[in-house]
């Protein structure tokens, strides 16, 4: 392997290589190192995510199964600066005494996850795209459940492996029957060969609903709820961000590229779910108190705008996709952020364990109402400006309905993220939640979330930068 | 022509005064600030004066006869190109005329009011008021263009609410003055569409534009037509409703009865001499265009001012609180004006009826202003208003009792003075033009004459009232006014207004009809018979008399019940059945819609939650059916 | 640093200095300072301005900056005012001053309610001096959002619900304005090149017709929302009624006005075609609104409520003189905007004044107070004389301007309801006296009263600060309208060119 | 393979099963079971890809490749789901899928 090569795949192979090292230091260290190891893997974890800033060059690898190109790259950095903030996050968790013989299995599990991804990311063949995805689903699995002691984190584990297992039954059938309709696996022989006859139909939409499955899209989401609440808060966070970008990057790549001859059953397909999607989740986003649950039906609305960005083939579409993913990361984790602070000094989940928040914990109070305004497209957080690239997208190809269902949902969005908001700063408790002082990683990780969420909105060359390296149908 | 430009000083120095006096007021001392603001009005009254005399006597006008003079006019506000609202002064006779009559009744009742209100809380808001009032009639005549005389006119109307609740704890004078704000401006609205009617279609406010009878106002007579009226004729029709709001016309008077219960100095001041009187000097100012284009609308003043004046003095005949009398009376004179005005033509002789009626203006402002004034004194004497507690008043009141006497007989007609020779004017010209309505105005003539002396007889003869206090002659500053006044109601009668206030400004000659006046003043005499029968001692002939008529008399009393007609208007229909049916609507209607989105979303919401059951063979289901929906939808139908 | 950024800087670093302050006390002294530094910009703005136009500058808009923001999307920052921007940046500063001095005494979290109002206001500046609808959208969003929490935290009565309803249907509107921008944005260049936000540059193209008339009445509903449009109103008495006193005053007297403005400078401005097409529609509504919005209030029973009806039916006469299209009623458009924020923030301030003392809003439960508390008494009666249109106060002058203004439309039918709008002020007259003649007048009904306090020194620089200015427009009218004129003439020209008066 | 069986029938074969695991998946309430009925569903798949790749495109390996890759992922899916499921029997004292229901609505 030259040195192209490996700067080619660098940021899959940096990842693997950390992997390897924390498995050494898993075996070798010593007990009272063993509190380091987070620390440990944040700054190598860094280092990944800086080194893939670092221009490289793109080009394709073992016979065109792996492409790495610049928009592949910043989608993956993307990810990267989620994975890192995740990372950072956890530290407070994995202190618990219970946890503290998992660390680093930790985070193998959840960096062995990040290969999947960008191996997925990057795939050039369905065989890679098969195995990334599973790579990156299976170790989640195990996370969900790394909560040995609580029913519900096993419950979201078995769960998630079951469902997804089945979802890639259904995404494998569909490949199988395009595999037999076209005879290559090749992305770029398949969209050669396919046409839009009954039975590629049917295996697209077999495949979609798979892949539909990863980004929880309604009808194919009922895992999504039960599986965040139950998993730790951190592989919640994990999911609703990185798992779900992961998803939605390849299902754009794999639209924009593969299905090309069927651009019309694909729109449409979209058409139907991001309705769906949007209306369902919001609708049952309003009732929730869990707060984790809560979260998980919003982030499954935000897949509905988001799938807005995808349905016009466009260039803009793709930009305003990987920019709100990026958005995404800041206001998903920066509102996980809060609520993960808040359960591990509290252990309190709820919306009405919120009440007079603002009283006592001001910061995070704000913190939350930025992240959660951010979800909700309100200026001046990057949230408006990422929801107003999507819609902006759509309405590029036309879809001006679609557009102003998206927009009549945000309103019932921002109804339940107002309820949050509502809940911190007017209602009144008898017993609010103490004052407490977070500790540096969670800090140093809402400060990201925070910084992001302004910077990323108004420094337009990160959205003109992205917007480069787009490509259209 | 240009050295009229002093005039801007008329109307500003009583503005100068409200603002000084409103906002200073307090800080003042009472008595500085009653006299500040009667010196303003002194000196606005010699300018006054002094411009009359230039206007009429400086020989400036020439064989054509009067001109109108812009003295001054700047734009206030641009509306479009060629409509813009101006601030200015015109002076032609009628404004001249007005001039004169509105600053001598202000002073007067400026004075009378020193030592009228002497001691009110409040006198020098009363003042202030006063200063707005005579600011806002100035303008209101000086106007140069309908605009402007529309927003003196609500100028105006909010002076008169002002000070018919100046005394603002007493809900009887507060609901007056609600009443009667709320009446004029309906009335107002009718004025607003009629300007802008009229100005729609001569794209001009200017008066001098409008009253050129080669102006626009001409050439648009038969251009559109609505109802078979033409749109001059409507917008006439509308303006006029301006004037019968503000004048008290029938059905509009109903506010001005009750606007008595503002303090009696306003009630000479807005409500007797000048005020009400806007509405004759509307039409007056309009009158070329009545006239020459919408004959139909200038019937309509003539019949209203007839019907209101008849239906005034049969109420009039019945009242027995003298200030309502006395606002009666003035609807009912009004209603003479009006007439008069809607029986002449334009120019020359034709325009007689024009004449009189300016003139019986001027006269009429000079004898009601005395007449109130003097019910002031009364009232000031006695505490009350009305005429059943009083009676032999003219031992304790004698100048009162005089001048009183002078006024009614100036009202009821009787030569030489100035009464007789305005009103005979007026009978003079509905003789010429509309026996109906000639024939109408003797019957009000000799009402005139009884109801105001049965007033009369009531207060100052009748039974001999005992009294807790021995009522006691006013002070000086309230006799002197009423002396002045007097003298004016006298002499005024002999100004050649022929001469002077026309229609076209061209002088023209006129002499007293006998055919006319005689019998006029047989009626007046008639009625004064009359009324001393009935009423200079006391006896049971007025109750027969009112046995007499029965219905005729307890509809009379109850003013015809208007009252109760605006009474279930305003609080059944407008209250009952449009404005709360309206907030009923919009709660449980349109914010119920609003709502009812919000509650369904929630509802549907609760509906669907059985989806998320739990279990993961039903997601799977869900799952399997979805993709297999999918399929089927994309393959058999929208492939 | 350009004037007109400054109108968006300097609430930024007032908000900052008060984010780093130690002492409440000073909080609300610093956003007086910052408030008043922002009023006398807006006086010397107005000042630049006229210099300029004296100076023969002819340009549309004046101090034009336009700084590239997101190039592939051709989005701009791009400010410039004209004579209608410089006026409602001038009622905004007044009307957030005497806000701010209006809320002299908020305890409850002041730190964070003085903020929230700057930056409500800091939405509404950026609002006024933008040309570029996607910042006009962002500053548009940024001063809705505030509402809630100052609705919320600091309201009375049912405030979660009102605030929630506020809210959620403001942005029900904005959600329909960002689909109609949208639309805007995409046939910006019919005729192929660059798409563009710039207002001044799509105004030079013609939107076709068939996407006008999608995108106009979803522009003109989704700023309509905001101006109270009919049926889209009722957002508006619950809000009111709910919000503190402050936050009343700026809602109703500048945030409303961000809805007319919009409707004038976006719909109808960019699509004047279909506005011509299907104002006839809007005109219905408009009209409904104003009248009844008057019957409404006059059976209310709160203070608040009634005017908030009041609001109504006076916005929904900005929004149907804007749709009359012609010079002289939109003239009027802007001179009512203009008049009714500051009237109606006096009202509101004086009704907060009013609640603050006696504690109940209900007017039958008081009487009287003309004698306990007089000066508070005089400025309501002003205030409700000027919402009546009494001629000398603001109120008159932007009526009768757009009641002329209509009534020279063309067509009969727009004449037969600008009479009914007419008829709207008897009805005003009526509401408006029932609660002085209640509230204000007659004998003084509770014993409780009779010892209230009058006006302490900062309400009476709030209130005085406003009848000020509505009077100095009601006397004065001629510089501002001629201000506001001239602006109006490109627009005034692109109506012609269609169809001819 | 004889090459006197048609292909169709191996596809017939593969959604038979297919099919089967998904009705296995939907009705048993064994967690188990349910894994196992997963693991048909994949064997279809990998019947499919068989039958495609030996009797259409028999010059190329892909399908073959692509099953020998699904037969391992399903192998590490099954290690984890039935950790998973150890784990479940330890808290829940069941495998019964019904009964692990905490979390709903």
């Amino acid at each position: 392997m030259s040195l192209e090569n490996f700067l080619i795949m660098r940021q899959e192979l940096l990842m693997v290589a950390v992997v390897l090292i924390l498995l050494m230091a898993e075996i070798f260290i010593s007990q009272e190192n063993r509190k380091h190891i987070s620390t440990f893997s944040v700054v190598l974890f860094s280092l990944v995510t800086i080194a893939g800033f670092f221009p490289s060059p793109s080009g394709s690898l073992f016979g065109g199964m792996y492409i790495a190109s610049g928009t592949t790259t910043i989608m993956k950095n993307v990810l990267n600066i989620g994975i890192l903030l995740v990372i950072i996050q956890s530290i407070t968790w994995l202190r618990k005494i219970e946890n503290s013989e998992k660390v680093s299995e930790y985070y193998i599990l959840l960096i062995s996850t990040a290969i999947g991804m960008n191996y997925m990311i990057s795939a050039g063949h369905f065989l890679m795209f098969y195995i990334g995805i599973e790579l990156a689903t299976i170790p989640v699995a195990a996370l969900a459940a790394f909560d040995r002691m609580k029913n519900k984190s096993a419950e979201a584990g078995i769960k998630l492996i079951l469902s997804s297992a089945f979802s890639s039954g259904i995404l494998l059938y569909g490949l199988s029957i395009i595999y037999g309709t076209t005879g290559t696996l090749y992305f770029s022989e398949v969209s050669k060969l396919f046409t839009s006859n009954s039975l590629q139909t049917l295996g697209f939409i077999f495949f979609f609903s798979g892949m539909a499955f990863k980004i929880s899209i309604v009808p194919f989401h009922l895992w999504t709820a039960d599986v965040y609440e139950g998993s730790p808060i951190n592989i919640t966070s994990y999911l609703s961000v990185i798992s779900k970008g992961a998803a939605v990057f390849v299902l754009v790549i794999i639209l924009f590229t593969v299905f090309t001859a069927i651009v019309k059953t694909w729109q449409s397909t979209i058409y139907v779910v991001s309705v769906l999607t949007m209306t369902v989740a919001n609708l049952f986003a309003i009732r929730q108190q869990n707060l984790k649950r809560f979260l998980a039906f919003s982030s499954i609305s935000q897949a509905g705008y988001i799938l807005l960005g995808v349905i016009g083939g466009n260039e803009l579409g793709m930009a305003s996709i990987i920019y709100y993913i990026l958005v995404y990361v800041f206001s998903n984790l920066g509102a996980f952020g809060v609520v993960t602070a808040i359960s591990n000094q509290s252990g309190k989940e709820n919306m009405d364990d919120y009440n007079g928040l603002y009283h006592t914990n001001p910061k995070l109070s704000l913190i939350m109402t930025l992240a959660l305004f951010s979800l909700a497209g309100i200026p001046p957080v990057a949230g408006f400006f990422g929801k107003f690239f999507l819609f902006t997208a759509a309405a590029q190809k036309g879809f001006y309905l679609l557009v102003l269902i998206a927009v009549l949902n945000t309103i019932i969005s921002l109804f339940y993220y107002l309820l949050v908001v509502k809940a911190m700063f007017i209602n009144k408790s008898d017993s609010p939640i103490e004052k407490f002082r977070s500790d540096f990683p969670t800090r140093l990780a809402l400060g990201i979330c925070i910084a992001g969420l302004v910077i990323t909105g108004f420094a337009s060359v990160i959205f003109d930068a992205i917007r480069n390296l787009s490509f259209g149908i | 022509m240009t050295n009229f430009g002093y005039t801007i000083w008329i109307p500003l120095l009583p503005f100068l005064m409200f603002l000084l006096l409103g906002l200073a007021g307090n800080k003042l001392k009472a008595k500085l600030s009653g006299l500040l603001g009667t010196a303003g009005l002194a000196v606005i009254t010699i300018l006054s004066y002094f411009t009359a005399y230039k206007y009429f006597f400086g020989g400036e006008n020439a064989e054509e006869g009067f001109q109108k003079i812009q003295a001054f006019n700047t734009v206030w506000l641009n509306l479009t190109d060629k409509l813009h609202i101006d601030l200015g002064i015109l002076l032609d006779p009628i404004s001249v005329m007005m001039l004169v009559v509105i600053t001598t009744v202000s002073l007067m009742v400026h004075i009378y009011s020193l030592g009228y209100m002497k001691g009110e809380k409040g006198f020098e808001r009363f003042f202030a008021f006063l200063s707005l009032f005579s600011f806002s009639m100035l303008g209101l005549v000086v106007a140069t263009n309908i605009f402007q005389m529309y927003i003196f006119w609500e100028l105006v109307g909010v002076s008169s609410f002002l000070l018919i609740g100046f005394y603002y704890t007493k809900p009887s004078a507060v609901r007056a003055s609600k009443k009667a704000f709320i009446v004029t401006r309906f009335a107002d609205l009718g004025f607003l569409i009629g300007i802008l009617i009229l100005s729609f279609n001569t794209k001009t406010f200017d008066f001098i534009t409008l009253t050129d009878p080669s102006g626009p106002a001409f050439s648009q007579s038969t251009s559109a037509a609505f109802m078979g009226l033409s749109v001059m004729t409507w917008s006439m029709i509308f303006i006029f409703m301006g004037g019968v709001g503000k004048s008290a016309m029938f059905p509009f008077h109903v506010w001005l009865p009750d606007a008595m219960e503002g303090p009696t100095p306003v009630s000479a001041l807005i409500h007797a001499a000048t005020m009400v009187v806007a509405g004759v000097y509307l039409v007056a100012r309009m009158f070329p265009i009545f006239s020459l284009t919408a004959p139909v609308a200038l019937h309509v003043v003539a019949y209203v001012g007839a019907f209101s004046s008849l239906f005034a003095a049969i109420i009039a005949c019945t009242q027995t609180d003298i200030k309502r009398v006395l606002a009666y009376s003035t609807m009912s004179q009004i209603g003479y004006m009006m007439l008069a005005l809607g029986v002449s033509g334009y120019g020359g002789h034709e325009g007689l009826g024009y004449m009189a009626s300016m003139f019986h203006l001027f006269t009429h402002a000079m004898f009601k202003a005395l007449l109130f004034l003097g019910a002031g004194a009364i009232i000031h004497a006695v505490h009350s208003n009305d005429m059943t507690d009083m009676g032999g008043l003219r031992k304790y009141l004698p100048i009162t009792h005089m001048t009183f006497l002078i006024a009614c007989l100036t009202i009821a007609g009787i030569p030489p003075l100035s009464g007789f020779f305005s009103k005979d004017e007026i009978l003079a010209a509905a003789l010429h033009s509309n026996k109906l309505l000639f024939a109408v105005e003797y019957l009000v003539a000799g009402l005139t004459a009884f109801y105001m002396f049965r007033l009369y007889f009531s207060i100052f003869w009748g039974k001999d009232t005992h009294y807790h206090h021995t009522p006691h002659e006013a002070p000086f500053t309230m006799t002197i006014p009423l002396m002045i006044l007097a003298v004016g109601s006298i002499v005024t009668g002999f100004i050649p207004f022929n001469e002077l206030v026309t229609s076209d400004g061209k002088p023209f000659e006129s002499e007293l009809e006998l055919m006319v006046a005689i019998p006029s003043v047989l009626v007046a005499l008639f009625g004064i018979g009359f009324a001393y029968l009935l009423y200079f001692k006391t006896n049971g002939l007025p109750d027969k008399v009112a046995g007499f008529f029965k219905y005729g008399y307890k509809w009379a009393y109850n003013k015809f019940y208007i009252d109760e007609v605006y009474i279930f208007v305003t609080k059944q229909v407008i209250f009952r059945y449009i404005s709360t049916p309206i907030a009923w609507f919009d709660r449980h209607v349109v914010d119920a819609t609003m709502n009812l989105i919000a509650s369904t979303t929630q509802n549907v919401s609760f509906r669907i939650r059985d989806f998320q059951s739990g279990q993961i063979q039903k997601y799977a289901f869900v799952f399997i059916t979805g993709a297999v929906m999918l399929a089927i939808l994309f393959i058999y139908f929208l492939n | 640093m350009d004037i007109l950024s400054l109108f968006v800087v300097i609430p930024v670093l007032t908000i900052t200095a008060i984010l780093f302050l130690k002492d409440m006390k000073q909080v609300r002294v610093v956003s007086a300072i910052g408030m008043g530094v922002q009023l006398v910009l807006a006086a010397v703005l107005i000042y630049m301005y006229l210099t300029a136009r004296h100076s023969g500058n002819t340009d549309e808009m004046l101090f034009v900056k336009d700084y590239i923001w997101y190039k592939s999307l051709n989005i701009h920052y791009a400010i410039g005012v004209d004579g209608i921007s410089v006026a409602m940046i001038g009622l905004t500063s007044i009307v957030v001053i005497a806000g701010i001095f209006a809320s002299w005494e908020v305890e409850y979290l002041r730190r964070e309610f003085f903020i929230s109002l700057i930056l409500l206001a800091t939405g509404v500046f950026g609002f006024f001096i933008s040309i570029d609808l996607f910042t006009m959208f962002l500053f548009y969003e940024l001063a809705v959002i505030p509402m809630y929490l100052l609705i919320g935290i600091w309201g009375t009565g049912p405030k979660e619900y009102s605030a929630m309803k506020l809210t959620l249907m403001l942005m029900g509107g904005s959600a329909l304005l960002l689909l109609g921008l949208l639309g805007i944005y995409f046939n910006s260049a019919p005729g192929g090149g660059q798409l563009t936000f710039n207002i001044l540059e799509i105004s030079k193209i013609t939107i076709p017709i068939a996407a006008q008339r999608i995108f106009f009445p979803l522009t003109f509903v989704g700023f309509g929302v905001l101006g109270a449009l009919f049926p889209f109103h009722t957002w508006s008495p619950d809000g009111h009624a709910s919000a503190p006193t402050a936050v009343s005053m700026l809602h109703a007297g500048v945030l409303m006005k961000l809805g007319g403005y919009g409707a004038f400078r976006v719909a109808i401005f960019l699509m004047p075609e279909a506005a011509k097409e299907l104002s006839w529609i809007f005109i219905i509504l408009t009209a409904t609104s104003v009248v009844y919005g008057a019957f409404g209030a006059i059976v209310q029973k709160d203070l608040k409520y009634i005017n908030a009806y009041s609001s109504v039916s006076h916005c929904g006469l900005v929004l149907f003189a804007i749709l009359m299209m012609n010079k002289t009623a939109m003239n009027g458009a802007v001179l009512q905007m203009i008049s009714h924020g500051l009237m109606t923030a006096l009202f509101f301030a004086l009704i907060g004044m009013i609640y603050g003392r006696t504690h109940t809003r209900l007017i039958s439960e008081m009487g009287g107070l003309m004698k306990v508390i007089p000066f508070l008494s005089v400025c309501y009666v002003i205030a409700g004389l000027a919402s009546l249109g009494l001629p000398g106060l603001s109120g008159f002058v932007a009526e009768m301007t757009i009641f002329v203004g209509a009534f020279q439309h063309p067509e009969p039918f727009y004449r037969g309801v600008t009479i009914l709008a007419v008829s709207s002020i008897v009805i005003t007259a009526v509401y408006i006296l029932r609660v002085v003649a209640i509230l204000l007048l007659g004998p003084t009904t509770n014993d409780h009263f009779t010892h209230l306090p009058d006006a302490k020194w900062y309400e009476k620089i709030s209130v005085v600060t406003l009848i000020g200015a509505v009077a100095a427009i009601g006397l004065a009218p001629l510089w501002l309208s001629n201000m506001i004129g001239i602006s109006l003439q490109p627009i005034v020209t692109k109506i012609l060119a269609i169809t001819p008066f | 393979m004889s090459a006197g069986i048609p292909v169709q029938y191996f596809l017939i074969l593969a959604t038979v099963m297919f099919f089967a695991g998904v009705y296995g998946f939907l009705t048993r309430r064994n967690l188990i079971t349910i894994l196992m009925s997963v693991e048909l569903i994949l064997n279809s798949v990998n019947i499919n890809f068989l039958a495609f790749n030996r009797y259409l495109y028999p010059h190329k390996m892909e399908g073959m490749f692509f099953s020998i890759f699904v037969i391992a992922v399903a192998a590490c899916e099954a290690a984890v789901a039935i950790a998973i499921i150890i784990n479940i029997y330890r808290r829940f004292t069941t495998i019964n899928v019904e009964d692990v229901n905490e979390m709903k609505f």
